[in-house]
C-alpha cells in the first residue's frame, strides 16, 4: 500500500532528527502518540503534537512513561498504528509493558533517543548504551527488532521502515537513535506519498467464530483483528494458548505441577521463533569494501559516520579496511559475522558504550579472529584517530587474543593517565 | 527486645529456600525491606516482616515496585543494609532504579524470584528468563553482580554473600532465585552468627569538611561511604558527576565516572566469580547450569557417567560477572557444552561466546514442566558426543 | 467476582449499547468464560496499567466503550487514576476494592484471613478513601456499591456507559464468604459527601450514588479547544 | 571603607553550596525565592544542619538539592518522595524535605505523593509550581491552566489542571499551604510550620517560568509574572481546597488550607508492632 498523501509532508526540509522522526511517523500513518517529555526526545513529540490535530492523529501527554507505553498498546489493539518516543530513563520505565506488548504480539514503535547513562547521566549528550537493554530489558524471553539511524534523513526513512516491520511481524520495533541524530539539523527530503511503501496490518478474513488470536500459519505471524469488532478477544499478558486464553489452573493455586504441565500449550516460544526464523528477511546491512578487507570496522548509528572517516584515513594509507554498518541491530546478523570472521584479521567494533554489541560480534566470530572494542562512555563521539589507530593495530597484529581487547582511547589516557586495565593487572 | 545473640537461628533447622533467604538477610545485617507484594516472592517478605521487629528492622509496603526500590536506595544511605524482594514483572519496573543504584553506588540487594514466561507469564511456575535482564535491563553502561542459589542452604549463604558483595563493591546485587529452590524444604545447618563473615561497609574516616562522596580509593576503585546525618553534608546525583558528587556534563567526566563504575567490577571479577565443578577434569561434555536446572544437570551427569559417557558439570554460582576465563579454558579441552535453561537461550549465548569456537555449544530448552526431569539434557549430551565422534 | 461480571452484563444489557463495542480492560485474570458470557473483548494488561491502556484504545478508536475493571487502582495504578479523573477521560472505571476490614459496624467478619497477605495495605495503615480521591482529582461521577448490590451496580454501569467523561464505580468486594457480611453492613446514602464515606472500623460501609455533575469530557474539551484555534483545519474526534 | 571578610560572605553561606554558584536557573525564575524562603526557615527552626536531608527529583526545581549544603540527593524523575520515605524510615532522626517541581511531584510522582500522604510519613514536601515542564523545554504539565499554550499543547491546553493542595488533602496530608514566590515572609513562616509539624506536610509555591511559560503565553518577564501572581492572589486561610483551582491568569487563592493531627507512619507501625507482640492482632504467624 502507498502512503496517504494527507499524512505525508512532501518537500525538502532543514530539520533535526527528532522532527524528521515525527514526520516519518505521520507519513507511515501513525495515528496515536502517547508520550512523556524527556530530553532529548521532546522535539519529536512537539512536532507530532503540532501536526496531529490536522491529520486526524491523536497526541496525548500521559502522566508518566509507564502510562505512555500502556496507552500505545491499547491504541494499537484499537486498530491504529501507534508509537511512543522516549529516552534512557523513560525507556527503563517502559520495560514491563514492552514485555506485555511482545507477549500479546502488539505492533508498535518505540523511538529511543539514547543519551549518556546510566541513570540520569548526561541528558543533553549522546550515548549508545541501551542496545542490550532493548533486547533483554524485560523479564522473560522475547525478541525485538531494533534499527539504528545515523542521520535525520534516516530518522525519517527508518521510522517508516520501523512501522512496516512492526506491522509485518507484530512485534515491538525500537528505533534506537541517539542524541546526536535527534538534535542534528540536516537536509531531509520527504518524498511524494506515492513513493512511500507502507505495510498494512494483516487482518483476519475468515469466519468470526473460528478466529483465534494466536493461531498462526507458516509465517509464524498470526493475523490480527481490531477491538470492538465482535471477535470476543481475550488478550492477556499471562502465558496463553492459541485462543489467547490464559493457561492457569482456575484457583491460581501455587501448584507447580499443574502450572508446569499446562505451559506446554503456551505460545511463548513463537515470540522468539517468529523473529529468529525470519531473520534473513529482516536484517539489513550496509557493507563497503568488504571483499578484500583484512580489518572490518563494525558500527551502527551516529558512530558509523565517525568510523567512515577513520576507514577513509586508513584506506588512504593503503590498509585494507572494510566497513560493516548495522542497520538492524536486532536481530543480530550472526551468519554474516561468522562468515566474515573466517577470513579477516580482526573486527574493530566502535560504539558509545563500554561493550555491548561487541560481545555479540565476539560470540558470532567463534574465536576465528581478533576483536577490538573502541569504547566511549558517551557525552561525545569518538575521536576518529582512535578508531584509525585501532584499525592499524589490528591490521599489523600477529597475536591472537582471547576475548575482546579493549582499546585504550585517548580519552581514557587523558582521564586516568593510562590504561585502567593495565594499571590493575589485566 | 530479645538479646541479640538469641535472635538469629543457629544449628539444624528445616527451612524452605524462601525462609532461609529471609534468615540469611537478617544474619547479614539487613534491617530494611521495601517491597510491593507479587507472587511468588511473598513468602520471603512474610518471614522477614515477622522476624524484623526482633532486630529493630523496618519494613514498608510501597505503592509499587518503582518506589519500593527507591525507598531501599534511600534507606541504604542511612547506613541500614537494605533489600527488596520481587518477581519478574516487578523486576522490570525496578529497572530505572537499578541504574540509580549503580550510579550512586548504593549497596543494596534485590531478590528476584523468577517466574515463567514473558510479561505476567505463569505466576506460579518456575522460570529462568530474567538472567540477561539482570545484567542489561537498565539503560546505560554498568556492571552488576548476580548470584544463583540452588538449595535452601545456598539461599541462606548467598543472601549473606550478596550483602557482603554489595557492601564491598558498593553496587546493587541481584539474587536470581526461583520457586523450585524457594519452596524446597530441607534441613539445613545454620552456622553460628559469629562464624558468619560479614563484610562491613567501608566508611570514610577523614575530616567531615573534606569528604568527597565519589573520591575513590586507587586500590580498589571504590569510594568510601558515609551515612546520612553524620554531618558530612554531601550531595549526590544520578546525573554524571565528579568526585564532589556535583553534575558535570562533559565526556571526560562521563569517562571518569562510568568507566570506573564498569571497571570496579570488571577488573576485580576474580574476587567475585565462583563456580562449582564436578568431574570436569576428564570430561568430554560439560553441562553449564545454574539455579533450578542444576538439580537436573546433576542427575543427567550421573546417568551419563553410568552409561560410560564422560560428562561433567559446571554450575554457575555467580552468574554475573560471567566466568569467561574458566569457560574459555574448558572449551579448549572438551568437545561440547550443553546448556539447559528455563528460557529460550540466555546464558547459552554467553557460553557460546566464551567458548570461542573451541567447543560446540548445545542449548536445551527446559520448560518449567520439565524441572525435575533430566531426559532432555541426557539426550543432548549424547547428541553432543555423537557430533564429535 | 462473578457478581460483578453479572452486574456488568446486566448493565450493558440495560444500557442498550452495541455489545461488541464494549471492551473490558482489566489487570485481573478472569476465566475465559467471562468473554463468552459477556460477548465482549477482554484485555488483561500488566498490573495497574489498565487505565492508560483504555485511554489509548478510546483515543485511537473513539467508538469503543472501554470499561476498566481494576483491582490495583489505588496502588500501582494510582497515578493513572488521578490523572484520568483530572482529564475526565471518556472511560468507565470499576474499582474492585478488596481490602479487608475485620470489623465493620462493630461486627467481626467471619472466617480466618491474614491481613498482611491479602490486603493492598498493611493493616496499620489508613486505607485510601477512593471515592473522595476521585472527587478531589476532578471526577464528576462517583458511586459505590458492594458486589451484592447487583441491580444498583448494573444501573450505575449502564448510566456510566451513556455518559461522556469518566465514571468511577467503587465496588466493595473480597472473598466470597465476606460479601454477605459487607452487604449486610452497608448503608445506602445517595448524594453523601465523599468526605464521609471512608471505610473505617466499627462503621457501616456507605454506598450510593455520591456525585453526578456535568463537566466537559476529554474528547469534548479536545474538540472544542482545537476547533477554536484551528477551525476547519482540525480533524475532529468523532464519537458517534 | 573596605568590607570585612565577614561582610563579603553570603548570609546563607553555611547553608548553600557556594562552590556551585552561579546556579542554573534563568533570570526571573521563582525557584530562587523558594530556596531562600526554605533557607530562612531552616535558620529559624534552629535544627542541627547535619540532621537535615534534602531530596529532589528531576527538573528545574529538582536541582535545588544540589545547592543546599545538607545531605542532599538528586534522584530519578518523580521518585523523590519514595526515596525520601526510605531515608526517613531508615533513620527517623533525620528531618527529610522533598523539594521538587509540579511535573515531578504531581505527574510522574503523583502516586508517591498520594501514598506518602496517606501513610503520613513524616516528610515536608515543597512543590514549586510553574505550570510547565521547563527543564525539557516547555511541555504541558498536569498543572498547566486551561487554554494556556505550551509546546505540546500548541493549540491551547484543553485538559483540566490538577489541584495539588486538594489532592494532598484528600490523600491525608496534615498540613497544606500555598503561597506565591513573592510572599516571602509568609512562605518562610509556612515552611517553618510545616517543618515543625509531625507527619506529611505540603507547601506549594506558585512561581513564574520566565523562559517557557511566559514566552509561549506572552506574559512578560519573570518579575512581571511574579508581580502579577502577587497582585492577583487572595489570602484565605482555611479555605476548602476544592475552591483553590487555578485558571489561566486568574485569581489565585493562597494561604494555609489544612492543619490537622493524625498519627504518623512510625507511630502507627510502633503501636501495631506492640499489639502484634502481645498477640492481640491475629492472622500472621
Amino acid at each position: 500500500m502507498k502512503a496517504d498523501p494527507r499524512d505525508v509532508l512532501t518537500g525538502t526540509y532543514y530539520i533535526d532528527g527528532d522532527i524528521a522522526i515525527a514526520y516519518g511517523a505521520l507519513a507511515a500513518g501513525c495515528k496515536f502518540l502517547g508520550g512523556y517529555p524527556i530530553t532529548p526526545s521532546t522535539a519529536a513529540a512537539e512536532a507530532f503534537a503540532r501536526k496531529a490535530p490536522q491529520v486526524g492523529a491523536r497526541f496525548i501527554q500521559i502522566e508518566d512513561e509507564l502510562g505512555a507505553i500502556a496507552s500505545v498498546l491499547g491504541a494499537s489493539w484499537a486498530g491504529q498504528k501507534s508509537m511512543t518516543i522516549t529516552s534512557g530513563p523513560g525507556y527503563s520505565l517502559m520495560m514491563e509493558n514492552i514485555g506485555l506488548g511482545a507477549a500479546t504480539e502488539t505492533p508498535f514503535v518505540i523511538v529511543n533517543i539514547q543519551r549518556g547513562g546510566p541513570s540520569t547521566g548526561v541528558p543533553t549528550s549522546t550515548g549508545q548504551a541501551d542496545m542490550m537493554q532493548s533486547k533483554w530489558g524485560s523479564n522473560g524471553d522475547y525478541e525485538v527488532i531494533a534499527l539504528a539511524p545515523d542521520s535525520p534523513q534516516e530518522g525519517f526513512d527508518f521510522t517508516v521502515k520501523a512501522f512496516n516491520l512492526a506491522e509485518r511481524y507484530r512485534v515491538p520495533v525500537m528505533l534506537m537513535a541517539d542524541e546526536c541524530v535527534g538534535h542534528m539539523t540536516e537536509k531531509v527530503v520527504i518524498p511524494d506519498a506515492s513513493e512511500i511503501e507502507l505495510e498494512t496490518r494483516r487482518f483476519y478474513k475468515g469466519k468470526k467464530e473460528e478466529y483465534k488470536p494466536f493461531k498462526r500459519d507458516k509465517s509464524l505471524v498470526p493475523p490480527m483483528v481490531k477491538a470492538g469488532d465482535g471477535y470476543k478477544l481475550y488478550i492477556t499478558g499471562l502465558s496463553h494458548d492459541e485462543s489467547g486464553h490464559p493457561i492457569l489452573d482456575k484457583k491460581l493455586l501455587p501448584d507447580l505441577d499443574k502450572a508446569g504441565v499446562t505451559n506446554k500449550k503456551s505460545t511463548n516460544r513463537f515470540l522468539v521463533e517468529k523473529i529468529r526464523k525470519n531473520r534473513d528477511e529482516i536484517i539489513e546491512l550496509r557493507e563497503e569494501n568488504l571483499e578484500d578487507a583484512d580489518v572490518i570496522v563494525v558500527s551502527y548509528g551516529i558512530i558509523s559516520r565517525v568510523a567512515y572517516r577513520a576507514v577513509d584515513m586508513a584506506r588512504r594509507e593503503g590498509l585494507k579496511v572494510g566497513m560493516l554498518r548495522l542497520i538492524t541491530v536486532w536481530p543480530f546478523p550472526e551468519d554474516r559475522i561468522a562468515e566474515l570472521a573466517k577470513r579477516i584479521k580482526g573486527f574493530v567494533v566502535t560504539e558509545i558504550n563500554y561493550g555491548q554489541i561487541v560481545f555479540e560480534v565476539d560470540r558470532c566470530s567463534h574465536g576465528k579472529t581478533n576483536i577490538i572494542l573502541v569504547p566511549h562512555g558517551g557525552g561525545s563521539v569518538h575521536d576518529p584517530d582512535d578508531i584509525y589507530d585501532a584499525i592499524k593495530k589490528t591490521a599489523t597484529e600477529k597475536k591472537r587474543y582471547q576475548g575482546v581487547l579493549e582499546y585504550t582511547t585517548s580519552l581514557e589516557r587523558s582521564v586516568f593517565g593510562g590504561s585502567m586495565a593495565e594499571k590493575y593487572g589485566k | 527486645m530479645k538479646a541479640v545473640e538469641n535472635i538469629f537461628l543457629k544449628g539444624k533447622h528445616t527451612l524452605s529456600g524462601f525462609e532461609a533467604c529471609a534468615e540469611g538477610a537478617l544474619s547479614a545485617g539487613c534491617r530494611f525491606l521495601g517491597y510491593y507484594p507479587i507472587r511468588p516472592s511473598f513468602e520471603i517478605i512474610e518471614r522477614f516482616i515477622n522476624r524484623c521487629s526482633d532486630v529493630d528492622g523496618v519494613f514498608v509496603q510501597m505503592e509499587d515496585e518503582i518506589s519500593a526500590l527507591a525507598a531501599v536506595l534511600g534507606a541504604s544511605w542511612t547506613g541500614r543494609k537494605s533489600m527488596t524482594v520481587t518477581s519478574g514483572p516487578g523486576f522490570s519496573q525496578m529497572m530505572e532504579h537499578v541504574g540509580l543504584g549503580v550510579m550512586l553506588e548504593t549497596p543494596c540487594v534485590i531478590i528476584d524470584v523468577q517466574r515463567s514466561g514473558i510479561s505476567e507469564g505463569l505466576p506460579n511456575a518456575v522460570g529462568g528468563g530474567d538472567i540477561m535482564q539482570a545484567r542489561w535491563g537498565s539503560h546505560g553502561d554498568y556492571e552488576i553482580i548476580a548470584l544463583a542459589p540452588n538449595s535452601p542452604l545456598e539461599m541462606f549463604e548467598l543472601t549473606v554473600r550478596a550483602f557482603n558483595f554489595s557492601e564491598r563493591f558498593r553496587t546493587p546485587v541481584v539474587i536470581l532465585s526461583d520457586v523450585v529452590i524457594g519452596r524446597k524444604k530441607e534441613e539445613i545447618n545454620i552456622p553460628d552468627q559469629k562464624d558468619i563473615k560479614i563484610k562491613k561497609r567501608k566508611y570514610y574516616k577523614g575530616k567531615k569538611e573534606d569528604y568527597l562522596p565519589f573520591k575513590y580509593d586507587e586500590k580498589d576503585l571504590i569510594p568510601p561511604m558515609v551515612d546520612i546525618g553524620q554531618g558530612c553534608r554531601f550531595h549526590v546525583t544520578g546525573l554524571t558527576h565528579d568526585e564532589r558528587g556535583y553534575p558535570v556534563m562533559s565526556d571526560s567526566c562521563q569517562e571518569w565516572n562510568v568507566h570506573r563504575l564498569v571497571n570496579k567490577i570488571r577488573l576485580f571479577s576474580d574476587q567475585i566469580i565462583e563456580v562449582e565443578e564436578d568431574q570436569t577434569e576428564d570430561a568430554d561434555v560439560v553441562i553449564v547450569s545454574y539455579g533450578a536446572t542444576s538439580l537436573d544437570a546433576i542427575k543427567a551427569v550421573k546417568q551419563a557417567r553410568d552409561e560410560g559417557i564422560k560428562a561433567g558439570h559446571l554450575r554457575l554460582v555467580t552468574i554475573w560477572p560471567f566466568p569467561e576465563k574458566r569457560i574459555s579454558e574448558l572449551a579448549r579441552k572438551i568437545d561440547a557444552f550443553v546448556v539447559p535453561e528455563i528460557n529460550y537461550g540466555q546464558i547459552f549465548y554467553e557460553v557460546e561466546r566464551c567458548s570461542r569456537g573451541g567447543a560446540e555449544t548445545l542449548f536445551v530448552h527446559h520448560a518449567s514442566s520439565q524441572v525435575g526431569q533430566s531426559a532432555d539434557i541426557l539426550k543432548s549430551i549424547k547428541k553432543a558426543r555423537g557430533n564429535n565422534k | 467476582m462473578d457478581k460483578i461480571i453479572e452486574a456488568l452484563n446486566k448493565g450493558i444489557e440495560n444500557a442498550g449499547v452495541e455489545r461488541r463495542k464494549v471492551c473490558l480492560v482489566t489487570d485481573i485474570a478472569y476465566s475465559p468464560d467471562v468473554v463468552d458470557f459477556l460477548g465482549i473483548d477482554l484485555f488483561h494488561t500488566s498490573r495497574g496499567r489498565a487505565i492508560p491502556y483504555a485511554t489509548g484504545m478510546k483515543l485511537a478508536n473513539p467508538k469503543l466503550l472501554p470499561v476498566v475493571l481494576i483491582g490495583d487502582i489505588a496502588t500501582l495504578g494510582g497515578n493513572h487514576f488521578v490523572h484520568s479523573c483530572r482529564r475526565n477521560m471518556d472511560i468507565v472505571v470499576i474499582c474492585v476494592n478488596d481490602f479487608v476490614y475485620r470489623e465493620v459496624a462493630g461486627e467481626t467478619a467471619p472466617g480466618d484471613f491474614s491481613p498482611i497477605s491479602f490486603s493492598p495495605y498493611l493493616s496499620f495503615e489508613k486505607p485510601l478513601n477512593i471515592p473522595h480521591m476521585a472527587r478531589s482529582c476532578g471526577c464528576v461521577n462517583v458511586s459505590r456499591w458492594t458486589a451484592l448490590h447487583t441491580d444498583e451496580l448494573a444501573n450505575s454501569i449502564s448510566q456510566a456507559l451513556h455518559r461522556k467523561g469518566l465514571s468511577l464505580i467503587d465496588v466493595i468486594s473480597s472473598a466470597p464468604d465476606l460479601l454477605e457480611f459487607y452487604y449486610k453492613n452497608s448503608e445506602l446514602r445517595n448524594d453523601e459527601d465523599t468526605l464521609n464515606v471512608e471505610i473505617e472500623k466499627d462503621r457501616k460501609i456507605v454506598v450510593g450514588n455520591f456525585f453526578n455533575e456535568e463537566k466537559p469530557s476529554f474528547i469534548e474539551a479536545y474538540n472544542e479547544q482545537h476547533t477554536k484555534i484551528l477551525g476547519d483545519n482540525f480533524v475532529k474526534i468523532e464519537v458517534e | 571603607m573596605k568590607a570585612s571578610e565577614e561582610e563579603k560572605k553570603h548570609p546563607m553561606e553555611n547553608l548553600l553550596r557556594m562552590d556551585r554558584i552561579p546556579h542554573i536557573w534563568c533570570p526571573g525564575c521563582g525557584i530562587g525565592n523558594a530556596v531562600s524562603a526554605f533557607a530562612e526557615a531552616i535558620k529559624k527552626i534552629e535544627y542541627d544542619l547535619d540532621e537535615i536531608c534534602v531530596v529532589s527529583g528531576i527538573g528545574c526545581t529538582g536541582r535545588v538539592a544540589g545547592y543546599i549544603k545538607t545531605d542532599s540527593f538528586h534522584t530519578t524523575h518523580g521518585r523523590g518522595i519514595a526515596y525520601a520515605t526510605g531515608v526517613k524510615l531508615g533513620n527517623p532522626k533525620m528531618k527529610v524535605i522533598v523539594i521538587s517541581g509540579d511535573g515531578d511531584l504531581s505527574a510522574i510522582g503523583g502516586n508517591h505523593l498520594v501514598h506518602a500522604a496517606r501513610r503520613n510519613i513524616d516528610l515536608t514536601v515543597i512543590c514549586v509550581n510553574n505550570f510547565i515542564y521547563a527543564m525539557t523545554g516547555g511541555q504541558v504539565a498536569p498543572t498547566t491552566p486551561r487554554t494556556a499554550f505550551t509546546t505540546t499543547s500548541p493549540f491551547g491546553n484543553f485538559e483540566s489542571p490538577i489541584n495539588i493542595p486538594r489532592l494532598a488533602e484528600a490523600a491525608g496530608a496534615v498540613y497544606v499551604a500555598r503561597w506565591t514566590a513573592l510572599h516571602m515572609r509568609r512562605l518562610t513562616d509556612s515552611i517553618v510550620e510545616a517543618l515543625n509539624k509531625p507527619g506529611f506536610s505540603f507547601v506549594e509555591v506558585i512561581a513564574p517560568c520566565a523562559m517557557y511559560y511566559s514566552r509561549t503565553n506572552r506574559l512578560g518577564d519573570g518579575l512581571n509574572m511574579m508581580k502579577f501572581y502577587y497582585d492577583n492572589s487572595v489570602i484565605k486561610h482555611g479555605e476548602p481546597t476544592e475552591n483553590v483551582d487555578i485558571g489561566f491568569q486568574e485569581e489565585i487563592v493562597i494561604g494555609k488550607f489544612i492543619d490537622r493531627e493524625r498519627p504518623t507512619f512510625s507511630e502507627s507501625l510502633k503501636s501495631w508492632q506492640q499489639e502484634n507482640k502481645t498477640g492481640k492482632q491475629g492472622g500472621i504467624d
